[in-house]
């Protein structure tokens, strides 16, 4: 009996290439179709919003694509928009964005796996206790805490200044980071752990060499996370970060935000896409890290 | 103290930090007057705009705790600022004040604002007035309104005469800040300037509880009757956009709606009208923006600061910047011919010293003022009886 | 080279008393084999040992300090975890050199001990492969491998040839003897294997419930168990186990059997009397025609190079290891003889040697 | 020797000295400033007036925080549910190895990285009945159709959970994904033999295994329901009325706008009270299970 | 009581071909065991088998039906993973009862079975805990019973005892051969322990490098192997290969022997002369006092029933297997004669048998 003879006679099971079309698979897709339609309805109001000009606007039909297409909105949004007397569109915070975003996205992530390291692996003396007082931290309001922390930074003369920033960064994303980092090392057999030690590793050794190599995925997330946090951070940057380092947020909020003035909603359209796009160029790329099985192989039973 | 200088970046001599949230583009070019202005005057502007009051008031108060103040700060002319005055953290203005004689050319209830225990803190800039109503000329017409409304009464005729159109009455943003402006509205125009200030002024229990409170109480609800389903959350903008579309008739809203109508280039008085007050003795409700300058000792920068307080008071800037701002200049010997005509009318009315009332925010603390707009909104909004909307509103203003 | 002294030791686990009062001392450069069922302890004790978990109670002492508290990275201890415990990210080569690296050991001697340790374990084409990409008994040679690149002063393997064939672990066991006389380092040894543990051990443990049962050199414990519970460890097939009496002669008397031991070397002095069971090994037991007992054939095992056959006499069932080229028939009656020379009797109450 | 010895130990102790300042300095230190100020008169600056409990009186007299309690109670346990629910459907699915996967993942994310403000109209917009959903709906042929929770005093709360849901759901997903990731293929296999369908085995294998991961979940979920602020604000302000209040915003209104500290932070010490309440007793009971 | 029948299966493994072209026919019942050095596929043939793998050529079949793309859960098989791959999160109950809930098997019926298989197992007390508090052996004896309580038509066992004590080892070697005298069901079996396999298999496959070497009873496999590979992989210790020319007498000759084999079977029929190696196993070696060859002890290991001794003849090393209680000295010289009737001669050229 040849091969051939054996598939024809039995037709039960096709071959799992013709395979991907069962009822199961087509509801995955009909069911995360419907989702991603869900998740972008929004993105197409924006989008349609954000090429109309303010009289369509006005005549309210938010769905309706434009009947004149003007890029005009983009364009004023990046380069005229009025953020005070100054009308030079949200680019000009875009340097001062990165240079707070990336030491506030790269020390609290580097802070919080050591943290979760430290907790889930060492577990020093009242290490616990802290976590404990830190995840209760979590549930403070972060507006209530800037009074005294402006009067904390202000006497170690870090008020005002991009150090002062990131380390405000860093402070509100402690909880979160730790928490994140302490429950996924919680999930790594602990066996590795022994072996480094036996190998001789010290603390940062087995953090660098083997327990970071292991994080990708949670620093991928973590990355997400804060990125994004520090990235649409506006109130910490407006009142930490001093003149000189105001986030680009402070920009789009000063397009956006309004009580009393005319409102441009495309330019706003406009001015918030553009403004996501590095958390979005982030989000795109990520998926290469979302790795499969990376402590696969580690340890048998 | 001097320690705490230290911490601040030093301001060269002329530079001056000025915090302020006008941000949108009318704002932004009224806001780049006075710093073309004040440049000019041989200062230096340097811009810090925040959009949003409670936010940028947030930013000047804790640079101020954090040692780093700015040279000016934004507010409103309100009690907003008593609590830095009473800590001490606000250099005053005497010198310009008195060299400049602001007795004279300012209106009484912004100066009884701005001055404290005989100091002056905060510059005042212009005159917003809050509650104008504001119709639609088209759907005036279509509804068959001949004649501007000379009453609350007139004016819920002709409301009731939009709605039998099928245009929708009022015009509204559900939003509590825009309710009170409606409650104000309704408080004027009814319960005329002596009820409006036993309420706001004096808080007297006696007024909240009267009758003729509850009769403002019962107009003001009666608005919400005249407003269509979408009005919960809506910004007065989009409100005004319903007046210019001719899709309302009238909406209760501060003088910056001419904005939208300028920006959608339709004119006062042709396309749109505006009544300050529904008769002739209907207080006009003053409420404004202010600067304050934050305590330093740097004579520099106390001279920068005095710099600026000159050229905001500045007769040409008054009248330049309130034409960008749509609000009428704070001093009252300004030439207003080349404004708007609804300006003028506002001019006019703020001749008569009776008249000038200010907003419940000059009389209330921000608290209070905060705990009313709470009782308001949730009586728009809600099924409350209205005595118990009374004593709520009489428990809220007590001390 | 160096020698563990286990005092007084206690550990918990959970709550549970996993091991409790036992003492141990290893001699420097000592070849000791762990024995015992699974689930008594050895891995604890091991871990313990290196230091990975904490001990409740007692002392360790390695090269004659007290390490009881010190960290597992001064005990310079080599190991191989019975679950591999290998670097999922790294390389095998990487698994292997992580602790030289740790150590400072120059480049070019890491690449030695790794390339030595690598062909010896014939993991030399697999240097380049994470760890997912091995098959379990690759794995398990990374875990050996890298205890021994680490040319430590002891190791400890927990059942390291346990998933490899037994060319390669015969391969391997002859390695191990020679590098352990190489370094002569101290090795503890937890194995399953009893040609393992008979031969490499200098002594074997036999553990049972996270206590010593006894320690001895690998003869002493095959044939002269100290209690029924070593005695019926092993060994494959296990010893047979025969209840029978002792009379006044020093003649055991069963069912079955009836045998003069008066030549039996006691375990402690004094009279021995009435109820024993004798422990016979199965290859103490001869089927030969001149056999002075009977039995019938029940079972017969053909094992390549020996035979099992188990034998049916009266209610008790004996095995026995034949290693003539004989066939037998299920069901065939046979006569067998009994070596007394290494027979051991046991205490039927204590489960003690007599 | 000796002193390498003292250096192995003080290391991890030292490694989290950062965690420690953070933690006591800035949490505890702004707690116990909050508790402080809650007990005095402060208004636009901390004064060090005392006046008892009179803060909190006045903040459980004042029905606008009373029925910001009651919303975030509402919220916090839709948001968290449906917010797990489909963010955990979502990695589940984006984890069959379907085409696309980038592209979904980021569909799924991008709105997280949206400011809310300008989102938030949008939504609003969409909720609004008359321009958005129940317009479009009514002109696809179904006229009767009302879709007015957003204006509804009763259902405004739901709304801003299914725009909140709509926030973060993808950053659920992803948290579960990368957990999802690092579960042993073994395991799936075994299953697989078993016979056990799928669903089955995520409820009763995957899920007890992504505990830790739900665990995180749910702890980031509960700290940005209990904080819920932007979203309320750009999407219904609290309105209609005070329909939508809830206490976050009860507590920055009396920060800033309102210049109320002490009540303020009367209000935010309250809000700990029940995660405290919460957390203490499974913070005590890890300690104590550690010790044993 | 299914059959498994593989044909010209091939199977690639991260761009690895592990498994090509491999043939193989099991027979309902049957007692397969697989036998192969470490990483030659034995796993990955395991898994292709039960559906977890999917192959890149060939075609699988159980039960007369062509599966080679069929859901693992539609195969019947009960497997235990080399790996274990328990669930974590379950305690072993649930770990051996959830299959068994889920086909909506009886509480009663699940409850039973659990019992008898835990009772078997040793793990009776264990049943609350979870995995990761059990030991090495325990969690082993888990997979095994979550495998065991399926009663399913196929077993696949990836060395399944390998890390058990000597004497569980024993029992459930003999446990597993009950059982599947019991069930009939058709058990693959992965081991590395020579007793196991040639005790269980009813059929021995030695694989190699993902091919299969040779197939037959454990007794052909193990006497009679069809190239040098398998030969010198069976047996411990391993077979003495001693190189030589067989002349036309039949007699081989080499350095230090001269073995008349006139009464060899040859594999293939025609004439053979030349160069050949010649295959002994160790227990066909025995020193006796009137052996015809002479040698020198080199090494002497003691291993409890017997002993094996390393002679140095020439150049060869030859092992042997003595059982009687007889000691040697390191250098003794001793003589030796070589049983004929069970040798095996090789090609050195292609290591086929002669
Ligand atoms: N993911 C993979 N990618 C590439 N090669 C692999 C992968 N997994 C296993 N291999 C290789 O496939 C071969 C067969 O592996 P398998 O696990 O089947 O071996 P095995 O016969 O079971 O060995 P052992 O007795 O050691 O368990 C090994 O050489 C291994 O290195
Ligand atoms: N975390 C734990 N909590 C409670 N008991 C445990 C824990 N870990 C292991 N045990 C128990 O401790 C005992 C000893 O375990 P250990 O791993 O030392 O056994 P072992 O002798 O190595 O067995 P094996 O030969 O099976 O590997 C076992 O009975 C096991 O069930
Ligand atoms: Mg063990
Ligand atoms: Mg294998």
């Amino acid at each position: 009996m040849t091969v051939t003879k054996a598939v024809q006679h039995k037709p039960k099971y096709a071959k799992r290439a013709t395979r991907s079309w069962t009822p199961a698979r087509l509801g995955i897709y009909a069911f995360l179709f419907s989702a991603a339609v869900f998740f972008l309805l929004p993105l197409y109001i924006m989008l349609v919003t954000s090429v109309k000009s303010m009289d369509e606007i006005r005549m309210g039909n938010i769905f309706a694509l434009p009947t004149q297409f003007t890029i005009e909105p983009w364009i004023a949004a990046w380069t005229s928009a009025c953020t005070g007397i100054a009308c030079e569109g949200i680019r000009s915070g875009f340097m001062n964005s990165l240079s707070i975003a990336i030491p506030s996205t790269i020390i609290p992530i580097l802070l919080g796996a050591l943290n979760g390291y430290a907790l889930s692996f060492w577990r020093p003396r009242g290490a616990n206790v802290l976590f404990g007082i830190l995840m209760v931290g979590a549930f403070i309001p972060v507006q209530v805490m800037i009074f005294p922390l402006v009067r904390i930074l202000a006497s170690i003369d870090l008020y005002s200044s991009l150090p002062g920033i990131v380390l405000v960064h860093t402070v509100f994303s402690m909880p979160v980071m730790t928490l994140l980092f302490r429950n996924y090392y919680s999930t790594i057999p602990h066996e590795l752990f022994q072996a480094a030690r036996i190998d001789g590793g010290g603390f940062a050794r087995i953090f660098v060499q083997l327990v970071l190599p292991m994080s990708t995925p949670i620093i991928v997330v973590a990355a997400i996370m804060q990125l994004t946090g520090v990235w649409n951070d506006y109130i910490l940057g407006l009142v930490f970060a001093g003149r000189d380092h105001l986030p680009m947020t402070v920009q789009l909020n000063n397009v956006i935000n309004t009580t009393t003035g005319t409102r441009l909603y495309n330019v706003n359209m406009a001015a918030t896409i553009l403004t996501s796009l590095v958390p979005l160029t982030l989000y795109f790329v990520s998926g290469r890290w979302f790795v499969r099985g990376i402590a696969a192989g580690a340890v048998k039973g | 103290q001097n320690s705490m200088v230290r911490a601040a970046k030093p301001i060269p001599v002329e530079k001056a930090e000025i915090i302020h949230w006008w941000t949108s583009n009318s704002e932004s070019a009224a806001a780049k007057l006075i710093a073309e202005n004040y440049r000019k005057a041989g200062g230096i502007w340097v811009d810090t705009a925040i959009a949003g009051a409670d936010q940028a008031r947030a930013v000047a108060i804790n640079r101020i705790v954090g040692s780093n103040p700015p040279t000016a700060a934004q507010f409103n002319t309100t009690k907003q600022f008593l609590d830095l005055v009473e800590q001490g953290m606000l250099n005053n203005v005497d010198d310009v004040a008195k060299s400049e004689a602001w007795e004279k050319i300012l209106p009484e209830p912004v100066l009884n604002v701005i001055r404290i225990n005989g100091h002056y803190y905060a510059v005042p800039v212009n005159i917003h007035m809050q509650t104008w109503f504001w119709y639609s000329k088209a759907a005036f017409k279509k509804a068959g309104i001949a004649k501007e409304p000379a009453s609350m009464d007139e004016m819920f005729a002709a409301m009731d005469k939009l709605k039998a159109v099928g245009i929708i009455p009022l015009a509204h943003g559900g939003q509590a800040w825009q309710e009170t402006i409606v409650f104000q509205a309704m408080l004027a125009n009814i319960g005329g300037k002596d009820l409006y200030l036993s309420v706001i002024r004096d808080r007297d229990q006696k007024a909240i509880n009267s009758e003729a409170f509850k009769k403002v109480l019962l107009a003001f609800k009666r608005m919400q009757s005249y407003i269509d389903a979408g009005s919960p959350g809506r910004n007065w903008n989009d409100a005004t956009a319903m007046l210019i579309s001719g899709k309302a008739g009238v909406q209760i809203m501060g003088d910056w709606v001419k904005g939208e109508f300028a920006a959608a280039k339709q004119v006062a008085g042709k396309d749109f009208g505006c009544i300050a007050g529904l008769t002739q003795n209907s207080p006009y409700l003053i409420q404004g923006d202010a600067f304050v300058f934050p305590r330093t000792n740097n004579p520099s920068t106390v001279q920068a600061q005095k710099l600026l307080a000159k050229v905001l008071l500045n007769p040409s800037t008054q009248l330049e910047f309130n034409k960008l701002k749509g609000s009428i200049p704070i001093r009252n010997d300004v030439d207003t011919a080349t404004m708007d005509i609804c300006a003028q009318t506002g001019m006019a009315i703020m001749k008569d010293k009776s008249r000038q009332v200010g907003i419940s925010e000059i009389f209330l603390t921000p608290d209070q003022n905060g705990a009313l707009q709470d009782i308001l909104t949730a009586y728009w909004n809600t099924r409350i009886p209205v005595e118990k909307v009374q004593k709520s509103i009489a428990s809220a203003l007590k001390d | 080279m160096a020698n563990v002294r286990l005092q007084n030791l206690g550990i918990n686990l959970s709550g549970n008393q996993i091991i409790s009062e036992l003492d141990l001392a290893v001699d420097a450069g000592e070849f000791l084999v762990l024995l015992g069922p699974s689930g008594c302890g050895k891995s604890t004790l091991l871990h313990a040992i290196a230091g990975l978990i904490d001990v409740s109670a007692g002392s360790i002492e390695i090269a004659g300090q007290d390490m009881t508290w010190a960290d597992p990275s001064e005990r310079q201890i080599g190991m191989v975890f019975q679950s591999y415990a290998l670097y999922p990210t790294m390389t095998v080569e990487k698994n292997m050199s992580f602790g030289l690296r740790i150590n400072g050991t120059p480049k070019a001697e890491i690449e030695r001990r790794i390339n030595k340790v690598a062909e010896m374990l014939h993991l030399t084409p697999l240097l380049k492969r994470k760890p997912a990409a091995l098959s379990g008994g690759q794995r398990q040679r990374v875990a050996i491998g890298r205890a021994l690149v680490r040319e430590a002063e002891v190791f400890l393997f927990d059942e390291p040839l346990s998933n490899l064939d037994a060319k390669l672990r015969t391969n391997l066991r002859r390695e191990l003897k020679l590098l352990h006389q190489q370094l002569q380092s101290t090795m503890i040894y937890v194995t399953h294997d009893q040609v393992e543990a008979m031969t490499l051990a200098t002594r074997i443990v036999v553990m049972q419930a996270g206590k010593i049962q006894q320690i001895g050199t690998p003869e002493c414990v095959y044939e002269r168990p100290v209690n029924l519970f070593v005695a019926g460890f092993l060994g494959a097939p296990a010893m047979n186990f025969i209840q029978g009496q002792l009379d006044a002669q020093q003649c055991f008397v069963s069912e079955s059997l009836s045998l003069d031991l008066s030549s039996y070397v006691f375990a402690a002095d004094g009279e021995c009397r009435g109820d024993v069971v004798l422990g016979v090994r199965p290859e103490q037991i001869q089927i030969r025609d001149d056999g002075q007992f009977n039995g019938v054939v029940t079972l017969v095992e053909p094992m390549g190079n020996h035979l099992v056959v188990w034998l049916q006499a009266g209610a008790q069932t004996v095995s026995c290891i034949v290693n003539q080229q004989r066939s037998f028939a299920i069901g065939q009656s046979v006569s067998y003889g009994v070596d007394t020379s290494k027979i051991s009797l046991f205490d039927p109450r204590t489960e003690q040697r007599l | 020797m000796h002193l390498k010895h003292l250096f192995r130990r003080v290391v991890p102790v030292a490694a989290i000295v950062p965690m420690a300042l953070v933690t006591l300095v800035a949490y505890l230190g702004a707690t116990l400033w909050s508790i402080r100020v809650s007990f005095s008169n402060s208004r636009t600056m901390p004064t060090d007036t005392f006046v008892g409990v009179a803060q909190y009186v006045k903040l459980f007299d004042n029905d606008r925080w009373l029925l910001s309690i009651e919303n975030i109670a509402v919220y916090t346990v839709l948001f968290i549910l449906i917010s797990m629910i489909l963010g955990f459907l979502l990695a589940v699915f984006i984890d069959q190895k379907v085409m696309a996967e980038g592209a979904l993942r980021t569909v799924f994310l991008y709105p997280y990285a949206m400011s809310f403000v300008a989102t938030g109209l949008i939504w609003q917009w969409m909720l609004t009945p008359g321009i958005g959903i129940e317009y479009a709906v009514k002109q696809m042929g179904f006229p009767d159709f009302t879709f007015d929770w957003i204006i509804d005093q009763d259902k405004v709360i739901y709304t801003i959970v299914i725009a909140t849901v709509w926030q973060t759901a993808g950053l659920v997903m992803a948290l579960l994904l990368a957990a999802l990731r690092g579960i042993d293929e073994e395991i799936w296999k075994a299953a697989r033999l078993d016979g056990i369908p799928v669903w089955r085995v995520y409820v009763s294998i995957i899920i007890p295994m992504l505990a830790p991961a739900m665990a995180t979940v749910f702890l980031l979920l509960s700290t940005t329901a209990v904080k819920l602020f932007d979203s309320v604000v750009a999407m219904t302000q609290g309105g209609p009325g005070t329909a939508s209040e809830v206490p976050a915003k009860f507590i920055m209104d009396h920060l800033f706008g309102r210049a109320n500290i002490a009540l303020a932070s009367a209000g935010a010490v309250m809000l700990l009270v029940p995660v405290i309440v919460i957390l203490a007793p499974y913070v005590y009971a890890r300690s104590r299970r550690k010790l044993a």
